[in-house]
């Protein structure tokens, strides 16, 4: 079984705080036809407003028109995100503005099948898998601060301004405690397909 | 409690937009006077029925929004983005 | 120079009134011939051709200008035309308080002078309004805010108003049922304004139409505008549902309508409209004395002779004529009173409702002569219409009778804003959906 | 618990699950299922509360929330509850509850004096005395009233005691409000064809009508099932719209069960906002009763009361009830009643005709027929009732209950807040509401359709005339239902017009006689005599009687029904407590925080924080209260060199050919020409012509600008420059990007600024040559990119690091690392305000939105070629007039006296008109005494005056003299060393 297909399976609550890499690529005049050109070149294609696609171990998502923000786990060395920015920078050819938001954004994983009821109690989109399937995503306001939803095969990410992330880790935990004890794993298992989900 | 349909995020509740007033109001030209900025910052029609004015998404997809509502049955009829040709 | 041509007590017990002088000893005569004595309170009028004044809209405004006009003016061939019966517009869909803590003296000024009609508003009408100076207390939660309060309080005192400085013991024992420590932004201190208070409003509309009628005014209901005639720059009078009435003299006094109005005039006014909220409690026996106001967050509070609380909070941020409450500015009115009195949260709210405003591109009032001569516009009340009653009809009488600002309304003319004087209480700009 | 009403089981009741509870004191018993009204009843309680205004003995109504009398007080740990409804309060182990608004008993209240001089209290008394004299409201009359009104006390704990409460948020393609035949009908309708569903429910348990008639309980129970075993439709029982609020948006308060209260941390209440595409107002309709002298005995009741709480838990409301109605409907009570054994005295049909009554008097229920009841005899009970036909003599029977039934009102809150038309239905003497398809439709009931069989096929039929709006295809919905026996209209009846005290709202205590007396004083519109009695304004929004006060108004004016109308009904259709609309997100949550990158090392340090806005920021970096600490961080930065954190400043880069072009315009002074590398000040103005905003910025590229605003000022004046691009400068080509959580930014202040820098980042020239005021580069601090910016606010010479806020305490403890030499110290907010009043420059005390650029002192910085926002309006007479107030400096004379910010500047202490205010205040880091920024009428012209600064709320009036707000090296010689 692999572990997307394990996580959609546990039956509790999933938390994951993550410490990401976060490049933000915003289109100049004439430049999502470049940067489009680009990204397929990579391999990473650029997908439409309000989807994400996931290029393991990374995710490209846009909830802006002509925005696009590449997330991945944030690497060890601390030149990290300028070096991917800096590709995607060369990659534009001037026609857009390649900016390093690791540390403006943090990002938590909710996965388990009470992720909906808890994200209802302060998110006032429609989340239902009819409306947003995996593979979607949107900026909205959850307990009162920004919030990036992207919907993942083995769950949601939410990436929330870094200022307000205590706020709003403190939101979720608390929120999330009435659905039973979460369990914790790290991004870097998801996405390594060694999950072990610890018994409840 | 409105919804406003965004034309990048879909229908969203009122509390992610920020009013930005009436957007039949053209800001003068270069070499307009004291009385065409006056008439643009200060004096409106304030209609009673189909009113036309500014959204900015501010929560989505920081667009600004031209959106025609009924300002009585907050009915509307066309949301459209601010043109523009440039960097968003 | 004294505004006022005579004390005010007497001017209104010089008449004869038609439904009869209200008092103790009524109620008992007519509790013993079981009530046939009572009569209306005001006249239902039909419209004549012609009046010397016509004042479209019976609101608090309206009747007050008028009930002016005919007892302090001796203008009498005055109608008011009201769309609907008189007294359901702002005047009886606002949280009744009134005060005179604001920040440009000028508006200090003009709504003392309200304060002080409103103290002696029962006697002059043989009405019960019941003015309840509980005081008004308004909470501060950081040092800029304390600096901005002790700045408005000071300007007070100046200008002789009551103020006082209140400490956070001081605020818990006005308010025991204040949490001042658990809230994100936790009491500091407070202002308080002892001569502050609430008035029950339906009573003012039918006070000040009893008062108006039995002066001779025509009080007409159920009769709407549909037009402004006007020729060569000078009003000629009104169309309406219910034929032509020629008038020397137009008053608009429609506040949430005044854009529509001025508009069958051909106006463009520094207006728009918008919906302020308000929301009363079960009835409980007495937990709130004073009027209070949060300083974090948009939530104000008072209890009602009855018990129930009645509360508000802000403008929903947008043009509207839709006179209905809305659900996320319950939710934040509701987390404002959760959080400074938390000991409410079983309390049960009753209704939501809304009223219709002019909101000003500065925030504050206009009373005023309009570029259609004969055209008088008493409107953009924004937040202060029902505190400004008395003051706002008597010195509209004014304009209307002398054909010149009342001095203490001079600074609330139209001109302003091509002047580059606006009054903006709170520096929030020309920008009525933020102020 | 058999009480001596309890006649066996009910459909919710659970004999085998006794439950104790208390009421005035008392211990009773009752059951599982049981509400506290129901458990009353059963214990033959009948006087359950006082009223409001005549403090005459009430009993229990109706069986719903509908209810205007049964109101008690709930005593729990977490304080005393008022005006709780027995008649949807559930029953549980251990309740208690008491009845309110009496004293000293509910048998013998003090206050019924009131009934007795009732005469001298009619309807607006209050309006006409308690004049004179004029001392004698405030202090005598209002504080009687106030004490003598209001129902319930509220007792409360404060403090750490906290209701927790949620808001949940939905969304359905459809609405349904109300599971009865109808409801459940549409939903399953709605299910078939594949729509989402929400079907809400008040009651704590689906099937409305249903539950009430054996006939149905075979297809209740099959279409809950179905209902509940599909993924697409959601039912909530306990859970009452409150309000429509357009857009598809509904507000719903659901009652949690005692169970799922539990699981929810003691969750009592929860707030679900709706949106849905449709919605299917099924929400039934309303008992009214019927005004007649003394209808408000405890024991007259209603007759659909009766029956639902025979069916329900068992219970009979009285051992010889009589009927009095106008109905059909309404012997379908009667009939149970007499099924289960419970004599039933008599019905008093006020019609001639009715086929209910032919099988009543065929089941041996004595009918009378063309009668009405005129008295009711009974102080705290009914005893006998009195009736007559018309002009006939008056007759008596003996009777320990009277059931009433008016007739039944479609409850039409929801579909007149969603805008629909009321139309008059004489058949059912009802308004039926008329729902703009668009929204959705009204079904069974709610629109007069009466009978369960009928109001299933109107649901069914409705369900799949919105499915098929929202195309789709909808299955047919198993049919027949059972058939509604055949029934004869009403006939309508509002008032039996006899001396005494007909009450049309029970609660408020409302008459007949006040409704006309409101008419004739003149308050004849409904609005109008609503206000002047309160007819309707209780806590059951006079739901049973609010009709009916309005047909005996027509009947005053001479007008039908139809033309009076009815007050229009406003949320919230039930009482909603304050925390269930507040939510989870109040008190220490009521606002998001935010937190500095350094918030941790802050806190270590000793810090005392303050919110600034949502931010969360040190003050200073002790816990002395007082200036001394302030003023040593201050003077440290003066004398030597300190390092404090200006993370909060919002950043935004500006990116992008045109963005030159663009700040020009956004800026009233020109950006466009600075150099790459260099930084400026720059001023934005409002398009009035005040200023807006503050703050430097900086060219990294030829197409990179990154600038910075005042804290409390960042996402205005981004939303600002975003509404001016999209709105105005459409063709430019730039982007704006908010940076302010990416960086951390820390200001290095000091004469010593410069080693500390030198010794941070040697790869940088910092000499005054390579690197001058107003410098800004690219550079690494200890592997770390960040950017650095020659800028000062304190007045020293000063540098700004900015550094990705991932890496702030490593970049933080690299530059105290570095200035470890130098005694390099923290300073905080306050030392940082000391600093800059002292230089002059200005904040938001300042900046406060009523402020020219001219009024501060940049009135040259504004360009004169080319237009930007602001431009023209700036040069309006009012805004150059001389008097304006302008920024100027403030020393007191008496160099001991203090300074206050809101101090008023006046001319000569007597003097009332103000010439200005104080906005800043500190005492000097450099001097002794304190100094001052003010906003002073003509201040310029002022320079060297001696003014009074007057503080009457403290008794302080020093003298100052007028200086200049330049207080610290006006020639910028330190920033620029």
């Amino acid at each position: 079984m692999s572990a997307p297909e394990r996580v959609a399976r546990f039956a509790g609550v999933l938390t994951a705080p993550w410490s990401a890499e976060v490049v933000e690529i915003a289109a100049l005049r004439g430049g999502t036809a470049v940067l489009a050109r680009f990204g397929a070149s990579r391999g990473e294609a650029l997908p439409a407003l309000g989807q994400v696609s996931l290029i393991p171990p990374r995710l490209i998502l846009s909830v802006r028109p002509g925005r696009w923000l590449v997330v991945g786990p944030a690497e060890a060395a601390a030149g990290s995100p300028a070096a991917r920015a800096e590709i995607w920078r060369q990659g534009a050819q001037g026609c857009a503005a390649v900016i390093d938001m690791s540390s403006a954004y943090a990002a938590f994983l909710l996965g388990g099948p009470p992720a909906l009821e808890i994200l209802a109690r302060g998110c006032r989109i429609d989340l239902h898998p009819r409306e947003f399937p995996p593979g979607s995503a949107a900026a909205t306001v959850v307990a009162q601060v920004p919030v990036i939803i992207a919907a993942l095969p083995f769950g949601m990410l939410l990436l929330t301004p870094s200022s307000t992330a205590r706020h709003f880790q403190e939101w979720l935990e608390a929120t999330a405690a009435h659905f039973g004890p979460p369990a914790r794993l790290s991004v870097a298992e998801l996405f390594s397909g060694e999950v072990a989900i610890p018994a409840r | 409690m409105l919804r406003l349909p965004c034309p990048f995020c879909g229908e969203r509740d009122e509390t992610e937009f920020r009013f930005r007033g009436d957007a039949t109001v053209v800001r003068p030209g270069a070499g307009a006077g004291l009385d065409e900025f006056n008439a643009y910052v200060y004096e409106r029609a304030n209609p009673l029925g189909w009113h036309t004015e500014w959204w900015l998404h501010a929560a989505g997809c920081r667009r600004l929004l031209k959106v025609e509502r009924d300002t009585l049955t907050h009915e509307i009829r066309s949301v459209t983005a601010a043109a523009t040709d440039g960097g968003h | 120079m004294d505004p006022v041509p005579s004390s005010p007590a007497s001017a209104a017990t010089a008449v004869r009134t038609k439904s009869g002088h209200y008092s103790f000893w009524r109620l008992l005569r007519e509790g013993l011939r079981g009530q046939r004595g009572w009569r209306p309170a005001w006249v239902k009028a039909s419209p004549k051709p012609r009046y010397r004044v016509v004042i479209v809209g019976g609101g608090g405004h309206g009747l007050s200008t008028a009930y002016y006009l005919a007892s302090h003016f001796g203008i009498t061939d005055v109608a008011v035309v009201e769309r609907g019966p008189i007294g359901l517009g702002n005047v009886g869909r606002n949280t009744t308080i009134v005060r005179s803590n604001y920040f440009q003296p000028a508006n200090i000024r003009f709504y003392e002078y309200s304060l002080k009609l409103w103290e002696g508003l029962e006697r002059e009408l043989n009405f019960n309004a019941m003015v309840s100076q509980r005081g008004t207390l308004n909470l501060f939660h950081t040092e800029a805010q304390r600096d901005l309060f002790t700045r408005r309080a000071n300007q007070m005192r100046l200008l002789g108003v009551d103020a006082e400085a209140v400490t956070r013991e001081g605020v818990k024992s006005l308010v025991p049922l204040i949490d001042l420590d658990n809230g994100r932004y936790p009491v500091l201190g407070g202002f308080l304004q002892p001569r502050g208070g609430t008035v029950r409003h339906d009573a003012v509309a039918w006070g000040y139409a009893r008062g108006a009628s039995e002066r001779g005014v025509d009080i007409i209901e159920h009769c709407e505008v549909t037009g402004i005639r006007h020729d060569g720059g000078r009003v000629a009078g009104v169309e309406t549902s219910r034929g032509f009435l020629g008038a020397d003299i137009v008053c608009l006094a429609v506040a949430g309508h005044s854009s529509r109005l001025a508009g069958m005039a051909g106006l463009r006014l520094p207006i728009e409209t918008h919906v302020l909220q308000a929301w009363v409690t079960e009835s409980l026996k007495p937990v709130l004395d004073v009027v209070l106001t949060y300083g974090a967050g948009h939530f104000y509070v008072s209890q009602s002779d009855k018990g129930g609380l009645v509360f508000g909070g802000a403008i929903d941020g947008y043009n509207t004529y839709g006179q209905r409450g809305t659900l996320p500015m319950a939710e934040e009115v509701a987390a404002a009173a959760v959080t400074l009195l938390p000991g409410l949260a079983r309390v049960k709210v009753l209704r939501q409702w809304g009223g219709i405003m002019d909101m000003s591109m500065d925030g504050s009032p206009i009373i005023s002569k309009t570029p259609v001569e004969g055209l008088i516009l008493n409107g953009g009340w924004c937040y202060g219409g029902f505190k400004a009653i008395p003051a706002g009809g008597m010195t509209t009488a004014y304009l209307v009778a002398h054909g010149s600002p009342h001095p203490l309304a001079t600074h609330l003319d139209l001109g302003r804003f091509a002047a580059g004087r606006p009054i903006d209480e709170r520096g929030i700009g020309p920008f009525p959906y933020a102020h | 618990m058999r009480g001596p009403a309890r006649l066996g089981a009910g459909v919710l009741t659970d004999s085998s699950q006794p439950l104790a509870f208390v009421f005035d004191g008392k211990s009773l018993r009752g059951l599982a299922g049981d509400t506290l009204a129901s458990a009353l009843l059963a214990n033959g309680y009948r006087l359950i509360g006082r009223s409001f205004k005549y403090h005459r003995p009430r009993g229990i109504v109706t069986a719903g929330p509908e209810e205007p009398c049964a109101l008690v007080e709930l005593i729990t740990a977490a304080g005393r509850e008022p005006n709780q409804l027995a008649t949807t309060l559930p029953l549980r182990e251990g309740l208690v509850a008491q009845s309110q608004h009496r004293w000293p008993s509910l048998r013998f209240d003090a206050l019924a004096v009131n009934d007795l001089c009732s005469r001298f209290l009619p309807a607006g008394f209050y309006y006409k005395t308690f004049m004179a004299p004029a001392w004698a409201w405030e202090k005598v009359f209002e504080p009687l009233i106030r004490r003598a009104a209001g129902l319930g006390r509220l007792e409360a704990t404060v403090g750490d005691h906290a209701d927790p409460a949620e808001i949940v948020h939905e969304h359905a393609d459809v609405l349904v409000v109300g599971a009865g035949a109808a409801g459940l009908a549409a939903a399953l309708t709605l299910a078939s064809g594949g729509l989402r569903v929400l079907l809400l429910e008040q009651d704590s348990i689906l099937g409305g009508g249903t539950l009430l008639d054996a006939r149905w309980t075979a297809w209740r129970e099959r279409a809950v099932a179905t209902l509940r075993a599909s993924a697409l439709v959601r039912c909530l029982a306990r859970t009452t719209v409150l309000g429509a609020y357009g857009h598809g948006v509904f507000g719903a308060l659901e009652t949690l069960a005692p169970e799922e209260s539990v699981r929810f941390g003691g969750v009592r209440e929860r707030l679900r906002v709706i949106r849905a595409r449709r919605v299917v107002l099924a929400c039934g309709a309303i008992e009214r009763l019927i005004a007649f002298p003394d209808n408000d005995r405890p024991g007259v009741m209603l007759a659909g009361a009766a029956l639902s709480y025979l069916r329900r838990q068992g219970v009979t409301v009285g051992q010889r009830p009589v009927f009095f109605v106008n109905n059909d409907e309404a012997y379908e009570a009667a009939f149970a009643l007499k099924a289960a054994g419970v004599p039933v005295v008599g019905v008093v049909d006020a019609r001639s005709e009715s086929l209910a009554a032919d099988r009543a008097t065929a089941a041996g229920i004595p009918v009378f027929r063309d009668c009405a009841v005129e008295s009711v005899s009974g102080g705290a009970g009914v005893t006998a009732i009195g009736f007559s036909k018309l002009g006939g003599p008056r007759r008596r029977l003996v009777a320990d209950s009277l059931l009433v039934s008016g007739g039944h009102s479609p409850y039409a809150v929801l579909a007149t807040q969603l805008g629909a038309a009321l139309r008059w239905r004489e058949s059912i003497a009802a308004f039926t509401p008329e729902l703009d398809p668009g929204l959705g439709v009204v079904a069974g009931a709610a629109r007069g359709i009466f009978g369960l069989g009928r109001a299933a096929s109107d649901g069914a039929r409705l369900g799949a005339q919105v499915a098929r709006a929202l195309a789709t295809a909808p299955a047919a919905v198993e049919t027949p239902f059972p058939v509604d026996p055949p029934s004869t209209p009403l006939a309508a009846l509002w008032e039996v017009r006899r001396p005494g005290k007909s009450f049309v709202d029970l609660q408020n205590d409302v008459t007949a006689n006040d409704v006309r007396l409101a008419h004739q004083e003149g308050y004849e519109h409904v609005e109008h005599m609503k206000r002047f009695t309160t007819h309707g304004m209780a806590t059951d929004q006079g739901r049973i009687g609010g009709l009916v006060g309005c047909a005996i108004l027509a009947a005053a004016r001479g007008i039908p029904v139809a033309q009076a109308g009815q007050p229009k009904p406003r949320p919230y259709a039930q009482p909603t407590p304050f925390a269930a609309l507040a939510g989870g997100e109040v008190r220490k949550h009521y606002r998001p925080q935010r937190r500095l990158p350094l918030h941790i090392w802050h806190a270590a340090a000793g810090a005392t924080f303050v919110s600034t806005g949502l931010w969360l920021r040190p003050l200073v970096y002790s816990a002395t209260p007082g200036w001394d600490p302030v003023l040593e961080e201050a003077r440290h930065v003066r004398q030597g060199v300190g390092i404090t954190d200006v993370s909060t400043l919002g950043k935004l880069e500006v990116s992008g050919p045109d963005a030159g072009r663009f700040l020009d315009y956004i800026y009233a002074n020109t950006f466009s020409s600075l150099a790459v590398g260099r930084a400026r000040y720059g001023i934005m103005l409002r398009e009035d012509g005040m200023m807006l905003d503050d703050g430097t910025t900086a060219r990294l590229a030829p197409n990179q600008f990154v600038l910075t605003t005042t804290t409390a000022n960042t996402a205005t004046v981004l939303e600002h420059m975003e509404f001016q691009q999209q709105a105005h400068c459409g063709r430019m080509d730039l982007l704006i990007s908010d940076v302010t959580d990416q960086w951390a930014q820390f200001a290095v202040a000091g004469p010593r600024a410069r080693e500390v820098i030198a010794a941070a980042l040697p790869a940088v020239d910092v000499s005054n040559e390579a690197f001058p005021f107003m410098a800004a580069a690219s550079t690494d601090l200890a592997g770390i990119p960040g950017r650095l910016f020659r800028i000062s606010f304190s007045g020293e010479l000063a540098y700004e690091i900015a550094i990705p806020a991932r890496h702030a305490v490593e970049a933080w403890q690299a530059l105290l690392e570095a200035g470890r030499r130098w005694d390099i110290r923290p300073y905080g907010l306050d030392a940082l305000n000391s600093l800059r009043i002292e230089k002059g420059h200005i904040t938001g005390a300042e900046l406060n939105g009523n402020t020219s650029a001219a009024d501060l002192g940049f009135g040259r910085m504004l360009k004169k070629q080319g237009d930007f926002v602001g431009r023209i309006l700036s040069q309006r007479p009012g805004l150059l007039a001389a008097e304006r107030l302008q920024l100027v400096g403030i020393r007191p004379v008496d160099p001991s006296r203090r300074l206050r910010n809101g101090m008023q500047l006046v001319d000569g202490a007597s003097a009332q008109a103000s010439l200005g205010y104080i906005t800043s205040s500190t005492p000097a880091t450099q001097s002794s005494g304190w100094l001052g920024l003010a906003l002073l009428s003509g201040g310029r012209a002022r320079l060297g005056q001696h003014l009074v600064a007057s503080s009457p709320i403290h008794a302080d009036h020093p003298a100052v003299r007028v200086v200049s707000p330049h207080m610290l090296d006006p020639e910028n010689a330190r920033v620029r060393a």
